[in-house]
């Protein structure tokens, strides 16, 4: 008889919890009537997140100390919980703004279904112990992705965006998948533990498949010089489908590259740290100059996610606990900021049925001024002022990095954030210092839509970036936690 | 005690933002508050052992722990002082506004309440990561402030302002992380005292640009004539002396023996633009370039006075923090007054306002007269002060200092008389009225200050350092 | 005693600050009483003063009464605090009473001007100013008053604001006495470091000659820009914008004498910074002998007058310098009572021929004004020192003493002071003869309107006829070869240096005397019965009504460079260097951002290449580095 | 036992990297999406090959599990890829990824 490994469906469940969304959400398409279809699905989807969120914080709760399940192949630990929990979060999230953003009825369920998909490939991603899962759970969230970004068939943004994605994305992959075949040629091991293990780091094949794992995981990060999808990506795929990406994928690719280059290839850590050290520095100069000159907000905010993307990567760079925590800390505000923005910026497409610009948030900042404060909020987080967390997460990486001895790089962030402040507060003067009736195209007309969960989501994002500014200490023992699962 | 002084004018900027009021009791509401929190100073004063000095009404509370971060706030004898100009300047400037009457009322109360919250904290934060917080968080609503409710260049104005500050801030930033990490906490009470020049430069340059120290003032002038009066009045009044008590709470106390090293060149800076500030001014076409490049010269002289770092010079210059925000917020108003009559503020089209206006000519002439730092007033204490104690650094410094003081007097007459006096200017319409109560309720209680800071100057001086020597107080970090 | 003292300071504050707050509530009239009283009330605390002095003996009259510390410097600290000894209660008593009589005179003077309450406030701030400054219980209180007393004259010499001449010439004032206090801060600041404090008593201290020199320097800067003397005269006569109370009060008995005081007081520095000491009385004799040339040639009233102050003043630092400080200030008290009547004469002239003061349109005044005419000659033979007139008995002893200087140096100080005489006697003479000799000019017939009986006539005549008497008698006081009271109550404060002998004094007189007469017997050839006519030379003319050039040359050395150098630094450094560099930085980031945004080609290719090349760099440094 | 005789694993590898090489230069010159998506494949087969070879090289069966898995993986992707130039194409646009450049700058 065949023996099976024991499956510890408890770790799994909130990966699997998803994945139950997911079906129901699809059955929906073909059971539910039009008419209910969409509230049913978005439901499905939201409770499926709801659910995941809850078991990841049971996973957190209990499971202290880290062990690997299923065969090793994933690790239950308190990491993997956290990062679950912030995708699940953002699914959450995600799901809410969609409610709104998603005027035409077709193909919504599968929307949902594919949102869910995409959000346990994630929580399987950030708990994957062996390249194999790895790699298969990369392909998991990105297939739905790709076809997320070309829900809309009749936008040719979108099928564009989706074709690109999908091109570059598998090339990435391809990229990863030989990377992973080398390591495994060099050590002979999968699991990530086995390959630290095999003491080969000065092994060619080992470099050569270092190499390539970190740019596919960069990749999948939209960290410089593997960034070049993310803006025509963030700019034609649907507003929300682009908030997750920009928050979740972020998550996860960042995470799993800790876990990846911190168990498996402690040996070579003086390769990795500098390489990371490099790419991040070039994500900082790339995102900021490009963003400078952006017009479009989603264009620009998509540059600013590779510029933040460069800031996580310093705390990353630092391997060290500090610079986990740095990450891991960062990560949350900088979740909670995207997706606020990005709902804003979905708020304001619906007022006025095109692409946001700079131009056309002209007085949007007085019409709504809820929206408006937030998306100021957002912005100053984004630029790392205080009253916000990415404050205390900008202050977090640069302690790591000091820690580690790079002042150098302390410095270029500070820089780079100067360049920063120039298109985030570039944005809130177009919201607020520029009159409305210097703005050509006038609103839809009508009274603004009821979007009772575009602001709730909105409000919780700002809660979030702000309290995380205050209430540093609860959420750095939470990172402390999660990044004590590596062994540093 | 310090807590209150912080979060009641936060809390009065929420409950502004958030209950639908009307622009009248919005504003009532406002200055109430502001009014509250001069109260709540009072009691700071009266309550301050000024014969124990040091750290007083200081609370802790752990903020990040395994940084050695926390939230520290309490108050030095100094620190009353300036938390006194504060609460009063933003006392006055919002009066102003409510009577001036901003549109958005609401969002602008609000902004300045909570800009009043910030720069307070500045003022009492003793730890180095709070006073960075609230050093940026002074920028949020002036950004806005100067950038919705300025004038036709405003958007330019406000976005060189914020990018200069920032641009020094965050070069604070690096220096903070790496002083506070080197020393294992940030606690500006329990961190030691470092002789790294990099560090030092790094909070250098954030204040010598906040102040502004020549040739970092490039954002001075925009900034100054765009913003409306009364926030203009705020940023030279107060929030430049935001930059002067960081010389002195950290560059000078925390960095004994780079101030050493730099003393020359910070000295020859400032000195430098002492003199600069004072001819531009003297050429200055419009009213509030005046007082604009006069308040750089004035925080070049400041500067002088924390740099020399002996009694004299600090006295002097805790003294002349307080006079000049007073003084150059009531000129700013003023000229906010008169803009609001004429149109303009350009002295070429004035003239002539004295005549049938006493009350007007009284206030504008007495400011002035103070801002030249005629003998008798605090203004002069001050500068007096400053310039003997930096005359021990060198007489070369002290002699820029006594050029600049005839200087002061030849732009301060040219404003004044180019103002009220010679024949009635193109832009003066006889319809224009004096003072109006509102406006005097303004100004005097600023002047009355100033006044009383005249007859007795010693209250400030006497009651700024623990003990007679403000040197040694510095050199020993205030314990 | 030290009541008295604080009295006579605050009263007339207090007017200042009643008239001001009373605004528009106070009628004129009353401003005007309220201010002349608190003079009054000042003069009473200074004679209540003077006695309290008198009932100590000579060697404890030093009293010092200090309110509250004014300032603190570590261990530096000057007190808010008033000195009470035989020199301050002297000057108060100058002060005050002469201050009450130009008030009470200028109630009818200014009547019906419209900003009367201004006016008032104003005078009542400058004799506050003046106390304080003679008061003084320390030297940073003393500059305190001598800020206090520049400002209060600038705001009285601008008082008719709508005058741009008026503006003009009172900025001139304030920024040259300006400058004077910068000097003297600058002496401040090195005495604080070398002694630690600002105490009269320091200036008794050792100190070494550079320092010494350097501190008399900065004070006699401060005196000279305040009295008006060379090289910071020029402000003085342009002061004559002013009303002419003002022009009494401030720049002729009180203020331009100042510097005298200062002198007076700080003597103990000047003793020993000798050459200071002599620079000072060359400064004297070098002003008097320009300010009596100069005067020879104006034709306005008032600013002859201004002259012949500083002429004056000249001798009193000639005096001061040489070290005969009694002297000095007994020819400073004589002064204030004749200049000011002269100057209030004159006043009542030109308030009676509707505020002309060109003396080449006035003449034959003399029939239609002869009460005035009577005022004038006893200020005019007071000022040229005339038996038995006041000034005979101050100026002389100040001539004695330069002969007993001794030296070479002695004698050309002594004889510039007699050429002085003469020349005092020639301007003074022609000023009276001019205006008040000869048939009424047409003007003067035209426009002449006599006082009336009214108020306004008894509050310009009265306190003409107190300063005229005290003009006559005042001298009586103290006559050098046999009795002088004033040199002994003065002594404990300034023992003078030089002690001339009889003969010294004898021949002074006499010579001075004589040379007066002539002056004046010249003058009455030139002007008084057109003897002669009036010798012309050019040059001479044009170099005397240019008044040396001092205002050109100055323009050209320091007003136009710094206005030039303003306006360089504005056009050439701020707009380029320090105004542009901030946008001109944004728009090159903004240009790279292009660049780099140019790289996003949207092309599929060109992405997957940068993947792959990177990947490629990425692996082969890896494998290099191990 | 006789171990299998066979080509050593440098030549599985080199074999492999060429086909993964093809397939990169694939992407990168050619512009027709459907070549595009081989070209893909083909790097992806590069990988499986690699994998293969080092898990018979290490007799161990985690490498042809993998492969196994990717096969899978590719050609959903595959699928999706065929899907978006359907919808492309029904939009009548010419099969050519460099004409996919409005989202650019």
């Amino acid at each position: 008889m065949i023996s099976k490994p024991h499956v510890d469906w408890f770790a799994l469940a909130p990966v699997n919890s998803l994945l139950v969304a997911t079906g129901i959400a699809l059955l929906c398409a073909v059971l539910v009537p039009r008419r209910w279809r969409k509230g049913t699905a978005a439901t499905v989807c939201a409770l499926g997140y709801t659910a995941a969120f809850g078991f990841a914080v049971a996973v957190y709760v209990k499971s202290p100390r880290p062990t690997g399940v299923v065969a090793d192949a994933f690790s239950r630990d308190r990491l993997t919980a956290l990062a679950t929990m912030i995708v699940a979060g953002v699914g959450l999230l995600t799901a809410a703004v969609a409610y709104h953003e998603r005027a035409r009825e077709d193909h919504v369920s599968e929307y949902y279904a594919l949102l869910a998909a995409a959000g346990s490939g994630m929580a399987f991603f950030v708990g994957a112990n062996n390249l194999m899962t790895l790699f298969l759970a990369l392909e998991w969230f990105s297939i739905s992705l790709y076809i997320l970004c070309a829900i809309d068939r009749d936008r040719l943004g979108g099928l564009e965006a989706a074709l690109k994605y999908l091109v570059i994305g598998s090339f990435g992959s391809a990229v990863l998948l030989f990377g992973s075949a080398l390591v495994y040629g060099a050590t002979g091991k999968l699991d990530f533990t086995g390959i630290a293990a095999a003491g080969a780091q000065h092994n060619t094949l080992l470099l050569f498949g270092l190499a390539m794992l970190i740019a596919g995981l960069s990749f999948k990060a939209s960290a410089a010089p593997f960034h070049q999808w993310t803006p025509d990506v963030y700019e034609g795929a649907p507003t929300p489908v682009t908030g997750f990406m920009a928050a979740a994928t972020k998550t996860a690719a960042l995470v799993v590259m800790l876990r990846v280059l911190v168990t498996a290839f402690p040996a070579n850590a003086h390769l990795w740290t500098v390489a990371l050290a490099v790419i991040s520095v070039c994500s900082l100069v790339v995102g900021n100059f490009a963003a400078l000159v952006q017009r479009g907000v989603k264009r620009m905010l998509a540059y600013s996610s590779i510029s933040q993307a460069g800031f996580m990567l310093i705390g990353l760079s630092a391997n060290s606990a500090l610079g986990g925590r740095a990450l891991l800390f960062y990560l949350i505000p900088y979740t909670a900021m995207s997706i606020g923005a990005f709902a804003v910026v979905a708020a304001r497409e619906r007022e006025l049925g095109v692409p946001v610009t700079f131009e056309n948030m002209a007085g949007f900042g007085w019409e709504r001024p809820l929206f408006g404060v937030a998306m100021w909020a957002f912005m100053l987080g984004f630029a790392g002022f205080p009253l916000t967390g990415g404050f205390v997460g900008k202050f977090y990486v640069f302690s790591a990095a000091y820690e580690h001895g790079w002042t150098w790089l302390v410095i270029v962030g500070v820089l780079a954030t100067l360049v920063s402040l120039y298109y985030y507060l570039g944005l809130v003067r177009a919201m607020f210092m520029r009159r409305t009736e210097d703005l050509q195209l006038a609103p839809i007309g009508g009274s603004p839509p009821r979007e009772a969960l575009l602001q709730t989501v909105t409000v919780t994002c700002l809660v979030v970036t702000v309290g995380s500014f205050f209430a540093v200490q609860p959420l750095i023992d939470l990172c402390r936690h999660a990044v004590n699962s590596l062994l540093f | 005690m310090t807590t209150l002084l912080i979060c009641l004018p936060l809390a009065a900027a929420l409950i502004v933002w958030v209950l639908p009021l009307n622009p009248v009791s919005a504003g009532s509401l406002s200055l109430l508050a502001a009014l509250a929190e001069v109260g709540v100073w009072i009691q700071l004063l009266v309550r301050y052992d000024f014969t124990q000095g040091g750290l007083q009404f200081s609370e802790r509370h752990t903020w990040i722990k395994d940084l050695g971060v926390s939230y520290h706030v309490g108050v030095y004898g100094f620190s009353v002082w300036l938390v006194g100009l504060t609460v009063v300047v933003m006392a006055a400037a919002i009066a102003y506004a409510w009577w001036a009457g901003r549109d958005r009322a609401r969002a602008y109360m609000g902004l300045m309440l909570f800009l009043t919250g910030a720069i307070v904290g500045v003022f009492v934060a003793q730890d180095l990561l709070l006073f960075y917080a609230f050093f940026e968080a002074m920028l949020i609503p002036l950004y806005i402030l100067v950038g919705v409710w300025g004038g036709p260049g405003r958007l330019g104005a406000t976005l060189k302002f914020v990018l200069y500050t920032m641009a020094g801030s965050l070069l604070m930033l690096a220096a903070i992380v790496v002083y506070g990490l080197s020393k294992g906490t940030f606690d500006l009470v329990a961190i030691g005292p470092s002789s790294s020049d990099w560090i030092f430069l790094g909070f250098v340059a954030a204040f010598a640009i906040k102040a502004p120290l020549f040739p970092l003032h490039g954002w001075l002038p925009d900034a100054y004539r765009e913003s409306s009066p009364e926030v203009a009045a705020v940023l030279s009044g107060v929030v430049s002396k935001a930059a002067a008590y960081g010389f002195l709470r950290i560059a000078v106390t925390k960095f004994p023996q780079p101030t050493h090293d730099f003393r020359a060149p910070i000295l020859a800076l400032a000195a430098i633009g002492l003199i600069y500030g004072s001819l531009l001014a003297f050429r200055a076409p419009d009213l509030r370039g005046v007082v604009a490049y006069s308040s750089l010269a004035q925080m070049g002289l400041i500067t002088m006075g924390v740099f020399a770092v002996n009694d004299l010079g600090l006295d002097g210059s805790v003294l002349q923090m307080v006079n000049h925000g007073l003084v150059s917020a009531t000129l700013f108003l003023l000229a906010g007054m008169v803009e609001r009559r004429t149109l303009t503020g350009e002295l070429g089209r004035l003239g002539g306002m004295a005549r049938g206006r006493p009350a007007l000519a009284t206030v504008l002439l007495t400011a002035g007269v103070i801002a030249l730092a005629v003998p008798l007033s605090s203004a002069f204490a001050g500068e007096f002060l400053i310039l003997a104690g930096v005359f021990q650094r060198g007489w070369g410094w002290s002699v820029a200092g006594a050029v600049a003081i005839v200087l002061a007097a030849m732009y301060v007459l040219r404003m004044v008389s180019a103002v009220l006096h010679r024949d009635v200017g193109p832009a003066v319409s006889d319809s224009a009225l004096d003072l109006r109560p509102a406006e005097l309720g303004v100004t005097v209680p600023l002047l009355a200050c100033l006044l009383a800071l005249s007859v007795w100057p010693a209250a400030i001086t006497q009651h700024s350092f623990h003990g007679d020597h403000g040197a040694d107080d510095v050199l020993t970090q205030f314990k | 005693m030290v009541w008295g003292a604080w009295i006579c300071l605050i009263s007339p504050l207090a007017a200042a600050c009643l008239i001001t707050i009373g605004g528009q509530r106070l009628s004129r009239r009353a401003a005007g009483w309220i201010s002349t009283a608190s003079c009054f009330v000042a003069f009473g605390g200074a004679v209540a003063a003077f006695v309290g002095l008198l009932t100590h003996s000579a060697s404890d009259r030093d009293f010092i009464s200090t309110a509250w510390t004014w300032i603190t410097g570590g261990s530096y600290q000057s007190g808010l605090s008033v000195l009470i000894d035989p020199l301050s209660t002297f000057m108060m008593l100058i002060v005050a009473g002469v201050g009450a009589l130009i008030v009470w005179y200028s109630i009818g003077y200014m009547d019906g001007d419209d900003e009367e309450r201004r006016y008032f406030a104003y005078m009542s701030l400058f004799v506050f100013s003046m106390l304080l400054l003679v008061q003084a219980g320390n030297l940073l209180l003393l500059l305190a008053g001598w800020g206090m007393v520049g400002l209060s004259s600038y705001l009285l010499i601008g008082y008719w604001h709508d005058r741009p001449s008026a503006v003009a010439a009172a900025k001139k004032a304030f920024i040259m006495n300006a400058i004077g206090d910068a000097t003297m801060a600058l002496a401040f600041f090195l005495l604080i470091e070398k002694a630690g404090s600002l105490d009269f008593g320091i200036l008794g201290g050792q100190y070494s000659s550079t320092v010494a020199n350097l501190v008399a320097l900065g004070l006699l800067g401060g005196a000279v820009a305040k009295s008006a003397q060379i090289p910071l005269h020029t402000w003085l006569p342009d002061a004559m914008e002013g009303p002419t109370p003002v022009s009494a009060l401030i720049h002729a008995a009180t203020m331009v004498t100042a510097g005298v005081y200062l002198i007076v007081r700080t003597h103990a520095i000047f003793e020993q910074a000798p050459q200071v000491a002599n620079l000072a009385a060359d400064l004297g004799a070098a002003t008097l002998l320009m300010a009596g040339l100069i005067a020879l040639v104006q034709v306005d009233i008032k600013r002859v007058i201004a002259y012949s102050t500083m002429s004056q003043i000249g001798y009193m630092f000639l005096g001061a310098g040489v070290g005969s400080y009694p002297n000095a200030m007994f020819h400073l008290m004589t002064h204030a009572f004749f200049k000011a009547l002269l100057f209030m004469t004159a006043g009542i002239v030109i308030h009676a021929l509707v505020d002309e003061q060109d003396i080449r349109k006035m003449g034959g005044l003399r029939q239609l004004a002869p009460r005035t005419y009577w005022a004038f000659v006893v200020g005019a033979l007071a000022l040229v020192g005339i038996f038995p007139f006041a000034g005979f008995f101050s100026k002389d002893p100040i001539l004695a003493a330069a002969m007993a200087k001794g030296g070479a140096y002695g004698y050309i100080l002594w004889a510039a002071g007699l050429a002085g005489t003469f020349l005092t006697g020639l301007y003074t003479f022609r000023l009276l003869f001019v205006v008040f000799w000869g048939e009424p000019s047409a003007f003067v017939r035209e426009h002449f309107h006599p006082l009336g009986r009214d108020v306004v006539a008894f509050s310009l005549a009265i306190p003409v006829g107190v300063l005229g008497v005290l003009s006559v008698i005042g001298g009586w006081i103290q006559f050098s070869p046999w009795w002088h009271p004033i040199e002994t109550w003065l002594r404990p404060v300034a023992e003078p240096i030089v002690n001339p002998s009889s003969w010294q004094e004898w021949t002074s007189i006499t010579l001075s005397l004589l040379l007066g007469l002539t002056g004046i017997a010249v003058a009455w050839a030139l002007y008084g019965a057109h003897r002669v006519t009036v010798p012309r030379v050019a040059w001479v003319q044009h170099t005397l009504e240019h008044k040396f050039y001092f205002d050109e040359v100055y323009d050209a050395l320091f007003y136009e460079p710094a206005v030039a150098l303003a306006n360089f630094l504005r056009r050439d450094v701020e707009k380029p260097l320090i105004a542009d560099s901030g946008e001109d930085l944004g728009a090159d980031t903004r240009d790279l951002g292009t660049i780099v945004a140019r790289t996003q080609t949207g092309l599929v290719r060109s992405y997957a290449l940068a993947i792959a090349s990177s990947v490629a760099v990425l692996a082969i440094v890896f494998v290099i580095v191990k | 036992m006789i171990a299998l005789l066979g080509p050593e694993i440098a030549w599985y590898l080199s074999v492999a990297a060429f086909l993964f090489a093809t397939g990169a230069l694939g992407v990168l010159l050619r512009r027709n999406p459907l070549i595009v998506l081989l070209s893909l494949e083909i790097m992806l087969n590069g990988g499986n090959l690699a994998l293969i070879g080092f898990s018979r090289n290490l007799g161990d069966g985690g490498g042809q599990i993998f492969a196994l898995t990717v096969m899978a993986v590719a050609a959903s992707e595959v699928v999706v890829g065929l899907g978006l130039v359907v919808a492309l194409n029904r939009k009548r646009i010419t099969l050519d990824v460099d004409r996919l450049n409005t989202l650019r700058g």
